[in-house]
């Protein structure tokens, strides 16, 4: 099997994880049909040279952000199934029309491939994980570029943690 | 090369999070579709780091932490409006209206 | 500078200026120092008559043509326009200088008597001395801005007097109609004065009058246009047709005041600027003709309405527009007649002053008797007298005098002017035939002034007196204080005619040389002279008009037939027409103010403004701009899911641009 | 060193003092509010003797303020703003003396009061357009807050109406100063705001310059107000407090006109000149005029009266600047002083008989000469000066500016002139019925005469009445050059 074949396999995992994750009528189906596509995205980075990202796909994403989302559902008790959230008819014609159009233009824009001049030769980030480790590669712009992000993000989770917990609380 | 099926994917997996936006009412199920339209830029990102350095990869890390930050408020959001509501379906929510 | 006492002149207009300003003062804070009041306010105007006899002998010492000018500051330089705050002594601003001065006196003293128990007596005086100030101005004032000052600043005094007894709706609104209509000839007179400065680039009397025949051509349009405007504010301010309706209203002023200000010497401004601006009316013929024939018209047409008047005041009134209407005849005909017309304004102004203060004594023994009684009778009203003589003799006396002296009967000073009037328009008439008929038309008005004053004369002295039982005992003399200026007048009255004695009757026409200089250059084209075969012959038509008159109306007239006010029947027929002033008041009313006043209140302001401009204009845009919000609120329900469609649909719409 | 700080300071004084002033006690902040706008008054004096009639542009002050666009802070006066400045600060610490005892919020108002100022003379003194528009901005808020706080019943309605109305204007006036700088900044390569690099720029005809001249002109005929867009004025003239009426007239109008003859004419004298406009504006004027005194003789509110015949003087103005002569624009710009001394009199004499009696009605008056004879006096006086009474400062303005027009437009000079008699028909129509007439009312039995304050208000506006009107000679001196300057920029070839 090529490279290609497994990629397309994976590719339709996802497509198919995603299709049932909106169309679920349980949250928690939602949230685990969700987890399904995280695993076959994760497969697909590993395939495009993206081992590190892959790991934390599957230890961040799936492992700790999608928790959060069934624990929350559990939590207000949302898992049995009641009466469907999905829109009526009106909802899904415009959904649909406008997905439509949406998935169209992307196509369009997908196929303007970048210019040639600014891509790099084929093979390059695999040499460049042979030099620096899979890990290293990924590292180096980080807290060398990228460092100020970096601490920057580091502030937004801060935030985000304090703003939480004072969201969540019921008296402070 | 995989730079062409990823997009197409990506493209399939944006749309698919944005009809589901448009399809649900739940707050849940939108931010689990909000979940999913982040990830399949992830996926772009990473077909193109390929080809246009490993920057793409480090974009995608720190989608990742944007997107903790943003379930982590989120869903404090969500608990403390279904307090108030008992209930997280939209059409109960009108707190923007004036 | 002349080194001479005519340098100061310009204490003739502060005194007065002066004197308004201290009565002003004491009628705000201190309106009880009655004494102080007549003290300040008639000492500046004989002060103002010393100057102005002083300046007279000064520039009569001089023995000049030329006009003496006195500037003082530059009022307004911008740019060509030079004007000057200056003034300009000669020989027509002297005598008019004199007149009102000398008469001003005498009826400021008269008011003390009149005025003695009204509570505004300082505001009365601060406001005559006031007017004083600006006719000074307005007849000293060396280029027609100034004279314009002097102008609307007697309109102002006018005003302010015929309102002084505010608290009566009529009295306010008489003052008002006077301002306004006066107005109306006002923006004739500004009109005229930027005609003439874009014409010649200049507004002094000097610069002006020497360019005008080099900068107008003779008969032209412009010339033409500046003196019919100009004439237009002489109608205005002089009473004539078509705006001599408020000075019958202005009657409701105090008596002296309408002696000075709407006989003597105001309504006569009209007159002096013609006579002024001669040179300017020279090289208009046709202007010329309209003055001369105004005058010749209002002569009669007022002298009609004056035939049927009970008011003693209104008689006066009329009498006043008819008299006016004289001199503007004489004025308009040019050349000698001009000198003519400054004649028959200082005669009248005697004269005319005279039967006013005369009536002021009559109205104020009436009011006193009415008083004592608490009657509620009319004290103006001719049927509520008759046979006064027996009880204010001296007053009767002195009536008579002005009366033949307006009559125009021999060797009284009216007789020699108005004679020299008619004359002088018949003589022009042998070259513009037109002439003859205001000539012919101010022999009729002759004959019917005879008529109405001797009708005056007759209900108000002669005949039973119909005053009532209980107020007769009341009647009696006015105080020698009112009594004392009547006697100067009569005196002048009589002998005015001096001023100006014809060659005819062995005299050498002092005033009509005197003018000469001023005259000269307003001949309008040679006139032949009369023979004095013709002259004889005029002088006799005039005379017979005149004794016409009085004996006619002695004996047609039948004074013991009235009766009172309030028991005499309306009039009928045309004598009603006459009665109700031939109804022009009320023409004008619904033809001009009702109308404007609708106009403005149902179309203008609240059609156009209200309705149109802020009702459909601005509200309307408010309107739709809400009716625009209210669009958007409703996309603003607060349904997320609309906003995330929303936001998809502006979403698409980007893409749809970078997509290209 | 004077000539350097001068204008600086008028403009920061009174920001500072104002904010001062609304921290301050309610009790103290009055007076010293009144000591600020006196000291004002007293830094603007000098002006008077130290301008020089023929130095063109003076007591400048240029500092960059955002380098990076080309916005400098650059001020300074020449003849036609130097009355402008001076009339603000003269008019200041009246209006403080005059709303002594407005009820509520004293600091607030007061400090307001002051803040207003700065914006006035900035408005004034900007020689950048982008300092212009933004003291131009300045000085609306305060006068909303004066307006919708301190007003009448009706102040909401009134407030925002003022309001809405000068900012729809402003704004396209914005766009036209952004369209202008960029064009120009095209031209030359150097992008700058500056009144002098505009100017140099601006004299190109093409269809923009009229779009950019429509822009100005809607922005100052506004605030003129020119008709149609005058309704504002009775509403806001009627509804704010006396010293906002008084500013209102005094001031605020006179920047639509000080608009007109600071930028719209001479940044597009092409189309300024063109015959439609002319012919369309001297058309506005004389139904300004006429209009103005027709709707003011109807009107029961004194008020409002008053506000329809600033639509008539104004009217004046306008006719005076287009007109274009050397009389006429010095008239204009008397006129535009007379008016604020006049207007401002009169507002504060309604202001002050609304305080005894608390109505502007002219019907609620009669025969109250008897009572209040100083008053009545007093109002007398102004009234004529409005009307424009020969010895008065109304004459002087009118005429001048009759005498100028008549030059380029007689037609038009015949019409105007008839709004003298207007003029008198209704002010002397309005004053009879307060003034004079029988006393009906014995509510009226009860009113008092002006106080020493009161007085003290109104004297230096009536010496200024009589001053303007016997010798203007200082004013007119004083502007002469830079009307002529004016002229001759915008008219290069003088009509035939």
């Amino acid at each position: 099997m090529s490279t290609l074949t497994v990629f397309w396999i994976f590719g339709v995992i996802a497509m198919l994880g995603g299709l049932l994750c909106i169309t679920r009528r349980s949250p928690i189906g939602s949230a685990l049909w969700l987890v399904v596509t995280l695993f076959a995205l994760a497969a697909m980075f590993v395939l495009l040279d993206a081992q590190f990202l892959a790991a934390l796909q599957v230890l961040v994403y799936a492992g700790a952000i999608m928790v959060l989302f069934l624990f929350v559902i559990m939590l207000l008790n949302l898992g049995r199934p009641g009466p469907s959230d999905i829109r009526g008819t009106m909802g899904i014609g415009v959904a649909i029309v406008l997905a439509g159009v949406l998935l169209f233009q992307l196509r369009v824009l997908g196929t303007a491939a970048p210019p040639e001049a600014i891509a790099l030769p084929p093979g390059t980030m695999a040499a460049l994980q042979q030099r620096e480790g899979i890990i290293g590669s990924v590292a180096g712009p980080l807290f060398d570029a990228y460092l100020i992000p970096f601490e920057i993000a580091s502030v937004l989770l801060l935030a985000a943690i304090v703003g939480a917990v004072v969201l969540a609380k019921k008296r402070l | 090369m995989l730079l062409g099926p990823a997009l197409a994917i990506s493209a399939v997996l944006f749309t698919l999070g944005v009809a589901g936006v448009l399809l649900r009412r739940n707050v849940i199920v939108i931010f689990i579709c909000v979940e999913l339209m982040l990830n399949a830029v992830n996926l772009t990102f990473v077909a193109l780091s390929q080809h246009l350095g490993v920057g793409g990869q480090v974009f995608v890390f720190f989608v990742m932490a944007v997107a903790a930050a943003e379930a982590a408020v989120g869903l404090a959001i969500i608990l403390a409006v279904y307090r108030h509501q008992r209930s997280v379906d939209l059409q109960n929510m009108r707190l923007l209206k004036g | 500078m002349t080194g001479t006492a005519a340098d100061f002149v310009w204490l003739a207009p502060l005194l007065a200026l002066a004197g308004f300003v201290l009565n002003g003062a004491l009628a705000l804070w201190r309106p009880a120092a009655k004494t102080a009041v007549s003290v300040i306010g008639v000492g500046v105007l004989v002060g103002a008559f010393v100057v102005a006899v002083l300046t007279f002998r000064a520039f009569a010492g001089l023995e000049t043509d030329v006009p003496l000018l006195f500037r003082y500051w530059s009022w307004m330089p911008v740019g060509e326009l030079q004007l000057d705050v200056a003034l300009q002594v000669d020989q027509l601003s002297t005598v008019m200088l004199l007149v009102v001065t000398g008469v001003g006196s005498l009826i400021h003293l008269f008011s003390v008597g009149y005025m003695r128990e009204d509570p505004g007596y300082a505001r009365y005086f601060a406001y005559l001395n006031l007017f004083v100030f600006f006719m000074l101005v307005l007849v000293l004032g060396a280029n027609f801005a100034v004279l314009f000052v002097g102008w609307e600043g007697v309109g102002l005094c006018s005003y302010l007097l015929i309102g002084f007894w505010f608290t009566e709706t009529v009295n306010a609104d008489a003052g008002r109609k006077a301002f306004v209509v006066n107005r109306i000839g006002d923006f004739g007179f500004l009109l005229a004065m930027l005609m003439i400065f874009w014409a010649t680039g200049s507004l002094d009397f000097g610069a002006v009058f020497g360019q005008a025949p080099a900068a107008f051509d003779a008969g032209g349009a412009a010339i033409t246009g500046i003196t019919l405007l100009l004439f237009l504010g002489c109608t205005g301010k002089s009473a004539q047709i078509p705006l001599y309706t408020w000075l019958p209203d202005a009657m409701q002023g105090p008596t002296p005041v309408s002696a000075l200000i709407h006989a003597a010497t105001m309504v006569t401004a009209g007159v002096y600027l013609v006579a002024r601006c001669g040179v300017l009316f020279a090289l208009a013929p046709l202007s010329s003709a309209v003055v001369a024939g105004t005058g010749a018209l209002t002569a009669l047409f007022a002298a009609t309405i004056a035939l049927k008047q009970w008011d003693i005041k209104r008689v006066l009134a009329y009498s006043t527009i008819s008299q006016l209407g004289y001199m503007f005849l004489a004025v308009g005909t040019g050349g000698a007649a001009m000198a003519a017309g400054i004649f028959h304004l200082a005669t009248h102004a005697f004269f005319k002053a005279l039967l006013f203060l005369g009536s002021g004594s009559v109205i104020f023994a009436m009011h006193r008797a009415y008083h004592a009684t608490h009657s509620p009778e009319d004290a103006q009203d001719m049927r509520n007298m008759g046979g006064l003589r027996r009880f204010m003799p001296w007053t009767a006396m002195l009536m008579w005098i002005a009366t033949l002296a307006i009559a125009g009967v021999p060797f009284f000073s009216g007789f020699f002017s108005k004679d020299e009037i008619l004359a002088a328009a018949f003589a022009r008439g042998t070259v513009h035939p037109q002439w003859l008929v205001f000539w012919a038309i101010g022999l009729v008005a002759a004959l019917l002034t005879a008529f109405y004053m001797t009708r005056l004369m007759l209900y108000t002295f002669h005949g039973p007196n119909r005053t009532g039982e209980r107020e007769r005992q009341h009647l009696a003399e006015a105080p020698w204080m009112m009594t004392g200026p009547l006697l100067v007048l009569g005196v002048l009255s009589a002998v005015g005619g001096l001023l100006n004695l014809p060659a005819l009757w062995g005299g050498n026409a002092w005033l009509h040389h005197w003018l000469e200089p001023v005259t000269e250059s307003a001949v309008v084209d040679a006139v032949p002279p009369l023979s004095h075969g013709t002259e004889w012959v005029l002088v006799g038509i005039a005379v017979a008009v005149a004794v016409l008159g009085v004996v006619g109306a002695w004996r047609l007239l039948k004074p013991a037939g009235l009766v009172p006010a309030r028991e005499a029947p309306a009039e009928r027929g045309f004598q009603r027409v006459l009665r109700n002033k031939w109804y022009v008041d009320e023409i004008y009313d619904a033809l001009i103010v009702r109308p404007i006043v609708w106009l403005s209140r149902e179309v203008l302001w609240k059609r156009v403004d209200q309705r149109l401009v802020d009702g459909a204009g601005v509200n309307g845009a408010a309107r739709a701009a809400r009716a625009w919000g209210a669009l958007g609120t409703r996309l603003q329900n607060g349904q997320v899911g609309v906003y995330v469609a929303l936001f998809v649909v502006g979403v698409l719409l980007v893409l749809w641009r970078a997509i290209g | 060193m004077y000539e350097r700080w001068a204008l600086t300071a008028l403009l920061v004084w009174p920001l500072v003092a104002g904010l001062g002033v609304m921290v301050l006690p309610a009790p103290r902040a009055r007076a010293a509010a009144l000591v600020a706008s006196l000291v004002e008054f007293a830094i603007s004096a000098p002006l008077w003797w130290t301008f020089v009639p023929d130095g063109g542009m003076q007591f400048l002050a240029d500092y960059a303020w955002i380098p990076a666009w080309g916005i400098r802070y650059t001020v300074g006066v020449d003849g036609i703003s130097l009355f402008m400045v001076l009339l603000t600060t003269f008019l200041m610490p009246l209006s403080v003396l005059g709303s002594w005892n407005i009820p509520r919020r004293q600091p607030a108002f007061f400090g307001l009061l002051l803040i207003l100022t700065t914006g006035m003379i900035g408005v004034f003194v900007s020689l950048d357009l982008f300092l212009f528009y933004v003291m131009w901005e300045v000085m609306l808020i305060p006068m909303y807050f004066i307006i919708g706080v301190w007003g009448g019943d009706n102040r909401l309605y009134a407030a925002i109406k003022f309001f809405i109305y000068t900012m729809f204007g402003s704004l396209l006036m914005l766009v036209a100063i952004l369209a202008l700088y960029t064009a120009a900044g095209r031209a030359t390569g150097t992008y700058s705001f500056a009144y002098t690099h505009l100017l140099s720029q601006a004299t190109q005809p093409g269809p923009t310059a009229w779009w950019l001249f429509g822009a100005f002109f809607l922005a100052f005929a506004i605030k003129v107000p020119l008709f149609p867009f005058h309704t504002w004025l009775p509403d806001a003239h009627v509804e704010a407090p006396t010293a906002g009426s008084v500013i209102l007239a005094g001031i605020l109008l006179k920047m639509g006109t000080y608009g007109f003859l600071r930028f719209a004419l001479p940044l597009f004298p092409g189309v300024a000149l063109h015959e439609t406009v002319q012919f369309a504006i001297v058309a506005l004027s004389l139904v300004g005029i006429i209009y103005g005194g027709l709707v003011a003789m109807v009107q029961p509110d004194f008020k409002k009266l008053i506000a329809y015949s600033s639509v008539s003087h104004l009217g004046f103005v306008m006719l005076g600047i287009w007109a274009l002569t050397l009389q006429s624009v010095q008239g204009a710009l008397l006129v535009m002083i007379n008016h604020g001394i006049s207007t401002g009199a009169l507002f504060f004499l309604v202001g002050m008989i609304y305080e005894r009696r608390h109505s502007r009605m002219i019907d609620a008056y009669g025969g109250i000469a008897r009572v209040v004879p100083l008053f009545a006096a007093i109002l007398t006086v102004v009234s004529l000066s409005s009307i424009g009474l020969p010895g008065t400062n109304g004459f002087v303005g009118e005429f001048l500016v009759l005498l100028g027009a008549f030059r380029h437009y007689p037609v038009a000079t015949a019409i105007a002139t008839t709004g003298v008699i207007i003029a008198a028909a209704y002010l002397l129509w309005a004053l009879q019925r307060i003034i004079f007439n029988p006393l009906t009312d014995p509510e009226n039995e009860r009113l008092t005469d002006l106080t020493p304050r009161e007085l003290l208000v109104l004297v230096p506006l009536l010496a200024c009445i009589v001053w303007i009107g016997v010798y203007p000679k200082p004013f007119l001196r004083r502007m002469e050059p830079a009307a002529r300057a004016l002229i001759e920029q915008v008219r290069p070839a003088p009509l035939p």
